[in-house]
């Protein structure tokens, strides 16, 4: 019993952690597309990446797993592709993980992006620093706080996910069962005793893991600190 | 005093929480206890385990019609009822459902068709779901289970998972017989006796302020009419025996 | 040293038409403001922009640069088209090959100082030049570890010429790239750029306030006034001709010269300029002067006196014959040419002794100018 | 019928924007005070505020059905307070909603305040302006565009939630039945037509409003399009 | 005008130990870098703070504004404690009331140049200045509705001054406001920054990497070296104390006056000013002058010339009669300090002309130097 808790805590890592890297490479350049252009598309666009905030995941969840069933398109393509079924595969809960977190990880990159200001691009372009090579060497280090927000939001909603994983996953263990499932079933199955343990645990493995997290992004010079202490004092009362 | 009761009921509806797989059902039926008794009615569904943990933690429910029989006796034992109002009001019947089965196929669907374990297959979880249970027991009875145990799909509730069988995502799995009825779908009855019952019982809520049209309303469930109202709605027939 | 010098003055002459030079044909509007440049600059030496503030110095240099999307017209890079709006061509900042310090130095404020020169030395293609060398000519060795944002703003603007030096472009815009610094540090970093120059045969375009700082190292001069270029050529004849502009608010008038060096000292201290063939120029010797051929100096017109006859026991020690070529008035003042063989000298004198040596035109006088008063700022 | 389904409406919407309204008002000085703050305890604080995501949505909902009920100290100091019953009521999936979507709020908006930098509060300062004089003149117009981003997202994420609402406000009609509750009541209940119909107005609703939310944070000004334009196609591939 | 001057120069003679003044005893530590200042301020006028780059000039403003909170020790502003570390008092930078102008100008990228200045003038309490005068007076009247991002260099450096009058502080710190600016603009806004001095009796530290601009409008200055005050007091006795220093690299060596004006004009477009009671001083005549009885003026010491007999027939005006107090050779120069009754003069000649006039102490000499070598600057 305490293994299935286990192998659903591995399938949960494993999503959430494919889903966030894949979240960082299409959130990235989506959030800096957003922050850039300025047609009128702009707003179609953010509110389309929005939308998932707006259903409930359940309802999301009902409709990607049409979308997935072998009778429609996309399921189709995928199956013809890669010859398996997508529908409660582990594929599907990272596809659907993806898409249900995409504005936790679009939205924070984006505000960073447009607060970035030019100033420090041009400069970097005129050193000869190309595109590519100023998103790395300026744009990044200099929202690294923005992107540990995305990545720890998009995590860990990842891993809070449950009305779209269940919908699409299917509780299959090893493959779609993830914690946040095993979780419920416990309640659920007056198990309260699993439940309180695991919420605790739970609760436990994300404040370290978040708690990490955020002390990487601490600011590690002694004399930042002395800055930033000095901040404080005149910008907080 | 009762009259008052009843006034009072009559500016307060009556809240029935119900377990989301009989709600079109009760809704039907509501329409004639309205019209016979004059009492409002709200109805409330969602998933039975929910209601149960809400109605521990002060819901305020009148009625409370369970998807299954554990729910209501455990509320009992915590003195959470009106003194026997625990009482059985529908059995849930399985039917084998396939959706990639056209209606009109030549070759009727039927249950041999489990003999041939398909790669996926839907049914409710059986650890906390009522119907999963009885879906557990069935493959275990035709002494598939050891075979389908890995193959399963299973939806949070009996709900889920036709959804889920119904958006192709999965083809086949079994599901509540008055789901296929409702939607006019076609499959295989699952014989009663192949899974202990699935007894749908309702209580009603000791907390109640509004006890005597929820008795009204057991009474209306229980009445034979209403009865067999529900057996056409796709549940097993009631023995007459008490539960 | 002295051969660049020499070059540059000699070469500047007759570069107008050399192949090599940056053509610029551009348009940018501005709600207020538009500019308008047609003008081929040489791409030799150091080439001076003066001009007074919002005159669109900065606008221009960013053109140039790149970073002016809403520009019309073509602009050429020895040969290369860099934009030909037509044609649609626009080529981007970090293709061109253009190094620009800013108005405001812009360093990364996530690296640090060695960090931000580093971010320069990795980009560049041919590293000719070494980075501790910079490092000590600029002396930021102290800070290489700072960050940025510790950084006094002499020390900012330091670290940015360091780096966009380092960056070795083809063609280096610098928007008055030593404004927060002190005269010492500013006639250093003025000898680094000249060395630099040469060392890597670098054009340059120096943004520029002061006329002094512009005189000692550009071999060019454009003004602009309102978006337009009101006058471009050899330096010393662009400032003979601001002379005559009559507007001693935005510069000293005065006598810009580049002269050979005839005797490095004279046995009392004094270094000897061949005016011409007949006459000298004194002024204090510096040990700098020694490695050089040709030296840039300037005198102010208000430096020099006019006398008639040639004073003897005076602490002048430059005297120069030459005849009134003009006489012009401006105030209480009187802007006087005066020819010398081949040279003119500019000399301001009150209207009062104006009228009191009653000088007029093609009249022989004495000019007289102390050894001090021939400036060079940096050597 | 459809009456229902506009009551559930207007719940939602007052749910909401209530929510959202007490979400600024908490989050803005927590925001605040994360970013300016340097003590180890912030990686701590940081992380308890974004627990809420990793906790599956009926799970947290548990929990907190457990603390609002009349039994446990919360509850009951709300009762005796008030002298009404906390759980199920629409205070409770209000606070239960603030609770929930506080991490969308506050992360923004810390992000915006760590990025923004000093020295303009510094020159604000010396014209006299105090700190809060300094935050509505200068740090709220410069983030402004965070500040619609944590509002929309913690409205969105309000609109969407689904578990924790179900569980602790038990979907009585016109107090505490949302939109979302709905929407799975009716994909429950087989109403498929119901369900595509609310769904779609959900959809076209949301994206609306999150349009008109994005299209007001268009810069304005003829020149500064101008400007943005110029921007994108230098920092923009 | 004049009277403003006047005063002033009286008043910062006795200023030191009157009451009204900024106190500051304090430490403040960087890695590399320690300012330590324990110096009375007169509240008079302006105060100049005059030092190479990285001498500590931003970081002691920053201190008196408030925005280093790693100090330690005490700032007394009026009678009126700042800072007093031991008893943990430390005022914020908005309860001070003390304006900066920053050395990069700072101003609200959010809000349009007219927002920006009445920003401070909604949060100004006394409101004793008009926006539309200082508005106009900085010539910002075209600029108003424009971004501030929009603004070329020299226009953001007018907008930051103006809000900073605006709001009308105790006690103006500047930081270089003027260094993006020609010599113009430079020159109006000094002008300004004097009349606004007056009318609203505020005290200014001013920080410039030019002696010229500070010797122009200061009455005290301030040389900082190396995180030290290495010398203050009056402006003329501080800057030809900087003169002995011989270290012509960070300024002209110059005679600096503040005499009154004696007749506006000769007649012959020159105005008189009194040197003493027997001598006078000649300069060209500026219709400035004319609302002024007391005027600041320099002379450099290069353009100062000896001459052993008053010469007669040259365009020099000024012939001044004293006697050789001090010869002090520096490379090449000889830098000659002339008494005439209680003024020095300082007088920088070569060491050829020393030795061909054969110079000795107390030998009386004349000095002559041209009108136009009386400078002014602004006026
Ligand atoms: N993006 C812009 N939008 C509108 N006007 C602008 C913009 N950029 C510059 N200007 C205007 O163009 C004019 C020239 O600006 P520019 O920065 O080129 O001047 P400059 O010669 O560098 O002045 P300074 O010496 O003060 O730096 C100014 O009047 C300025 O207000
Ligand atoms: N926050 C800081 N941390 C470390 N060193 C600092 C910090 N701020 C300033 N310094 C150092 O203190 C010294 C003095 O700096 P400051 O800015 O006061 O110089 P400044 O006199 O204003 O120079 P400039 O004329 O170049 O602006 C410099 O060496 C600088 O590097
Ligand atoms: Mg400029
Ligand atoms: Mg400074």
């Amino acid at each position: 019993m305490i293994n299935s808790d286990l192998q659903a805590l591995i399938t949960t890592l494993e999503m959430a952690a494919l889903t966030t890297v894949i979240l960082l490479i299409i959130g990235t350049p989506l959030a800096w597309y957003l922050a850039k252009m300025t047609s009128r598309f702009k707003v179609i666009i953010e509110a389309v990446v929005a939308l998932p905030l707006v259903l409930p995941p359940t309802v999301l969840g009902f409709y990607l797993l049409i979308a997935f069933s072998p009778e429609h398109l996309p399921g189709q393509l995928w199956q013809q592709t890669t010859g398996q079924q997508l529908a409660f595969s582990f594929s599907a809960i990272v596809i659907g993980s993806v898409l249900y977190s995409l504005p936790f990880v679009v939205q924070p990159l984006q505000k960073a992006f447009e607060q970035l200001g030019d100033s420090l691009l041009e400069a970097g372009a005129l050193l000869g620093a190309g595109p590519i090579d100023r998103f790395f060497s300026i744009v990044l280090p200099l929202t690294k706080a923005s992107f540990i927000t995305a990545a720890s939001l998009g995590f860990a909603h990842t891993v809070g996910e449950f009305g779209v994983i269940l919908m699409i996953g299917g509780n299959i263990p090893g493959e779609t069962r993830v914690l946040s499932i095993a979780l419920f079933d416990h309640v659920e199955a007056f198990d309260y005793a699993r439940a309180h343990l695991l919420a605790i645990s739970l609760l436990i493995g994300s404040m370290v893991l978040l708690a990490a997290i955020y002390w990487l992004n601490l600011p590690k010079r002694p004399q930042d600190k002395a800055r930033m202490e000095q901040k404080e004092s005149l910008t907080y009362e | 005093s009762k009259a008052q009761q009843l006034s009072k009921g009559n500016s307060k509806p009556l809240r029935i929480a119900v377990a989301a797989n009989f709600t079109p059902v009760l809704k039907i039926l509501l329409k004639d206890f309205s019209k016979n008794t004059g009492i409002k009615t709200q109805v409330i569904s969602g998933a039975s385990g929910a209601m149960f943990l809400q109605i521990k933690h002060g819901a305020p429910y009148d009625v409370f019609l369970s998807a299954d029989s554990r729910r209501p006796k455990e509320l009992e034992q915590a003195d959470y009822i009106l003194k026997n109002s625990r009482k059985t009001y529908a059995r849930g019947q399985l039917a084998l459902y396939s959706s990639s089965h056209s209606m009109h196929a030549s070759e009727p669907l039927s249950l041999d068709l489990l003999s041939s374990p398909p790669a996926r297959f839907a049914i409710a979880n059986p650890d906390i779901a009522p119907y999963g249970k009885a879906a557990k027991e069935v493959l275990t009875h035709l002494g598939l289970w050891k075979n389908y145990q890995s193959r399963l799909i299973k939806g949070i509730n009996i709900g889920q998972t036709f959804a889920q069988i119904r958006s192709k995502g999965v083809t086949l799995g079994i599901v509540s017989n008055s789901q296929l009825v409702l939607n006019n779908l076609p499959g295989v009855i699952i014989p009663n006796n192949y899974h202990q019952p699935i007894k749908q019982q309702l209580v009603i809520i000791r907390a109640s302020k509004n006890k005597a049209a929820a008795k009204k309303l057991s009474q209306f469930l229980l009445s034979a009419k209403s009865q067999a109202t529900i057996v056409s709605y796709g549940y097993a027939q009631t023995n007459k025996a008490k539960s | 040293m002295s051969s660049t010098l020499h070059n540059h003055a000699a070469l500047s002459e007759v570069s107008i038409d050399s192949p090599s030079q940056l053509d610029i044909k551009i348009n940018v509007n501005y709600r207020q403001f538009t500019l308008t440049i047609q003008l081929p600059i040489p791409l030799k030496g150091i080439t001076g922009i003066f001009g007074h503030s919002a005159s669109g110095k900065s606008t221009l240099l960013r053109a140039i640069a790149g970073l002016e999307q809403t520009l019309e017209g073509e602009i050429t890079l020895a040969d290369k088209k860099l934009v030909d709006t037509k044609q649609g061509l626009y080529l981007k900042p970090e293709q061109r090959q253009v190094g620009l310090v800013f108005q405001n130095s812009r360093l990364f404020d996530h690296l640090s100082v060695l960090a931000n020169l580093e971010y320069a030395v990795k980009r560049c293609k041919n590293n000719k030049l070494s980075l501790d060398e910079i490092i000590k000519l600029t002396e930021l060795t102290a800070l290489l570890d700072h960050r940025v944002t510790e950084l006094s703003g002499g020390q900012q603007q330091r670290a940015a010429l360091a780096r966009a030096i380092l960056a070795e472009p083809k063609l280096l815009l610098l928007d008055e790239p030593l404004s927060a610094l002190d005269q010492h540090s500013k006639a250093q970093l003025l000898k680094m750029m000249l060395t630099i120059q040469k060392k890597l045969n670098l054009p340059m375009l120096y943004v520029s306030h002061s006329l002094d700082e512009l005189q000692q190292v550009c071999d060019t001069l454009i003004v602009m006034s309102k978006g337009k270029v009101i006058d471009s050529g050899n330096i010393h004849q662009v400032i003979h001709r601001l002379n005559s502009y009559g507007d001693a608010d935005i510069m000293h008038q005065q006598t810009s010269l580049s002269l050979p060096i005839k005797q490095f000292d004279n046995g009392h201290g004094l270094t000897t300029l061949a005016l011409n063939a007949k006459q000298d120029i004194f002024l204090l010797a510096n040990e700098d002067f020694e490695q050089q051929t040709l030296l840039r100096c300037f005198i102010l017109a208000s430096d020099i006196s006019i006398s008639l006859t040639e004073a003897s026991d005076s602490s002048i020690v430059n005297h120069i014959c030459g005849t009134i070529k003009q006489i012009s008035h401006q105030r209480n003042n009187v802007l006087v040419t005066v020819h010398c063989n081949s040279q003119d000298f500019f000399v301001m004198i009150s209207a009062f002794s104006l009228q009191k040596l009653s000088l007029t035109i093609k009249q022989q006088v004495y000019l007289q100018f102390k050894a001090g008063a021939v400036r060079t700022f940096i050597h």
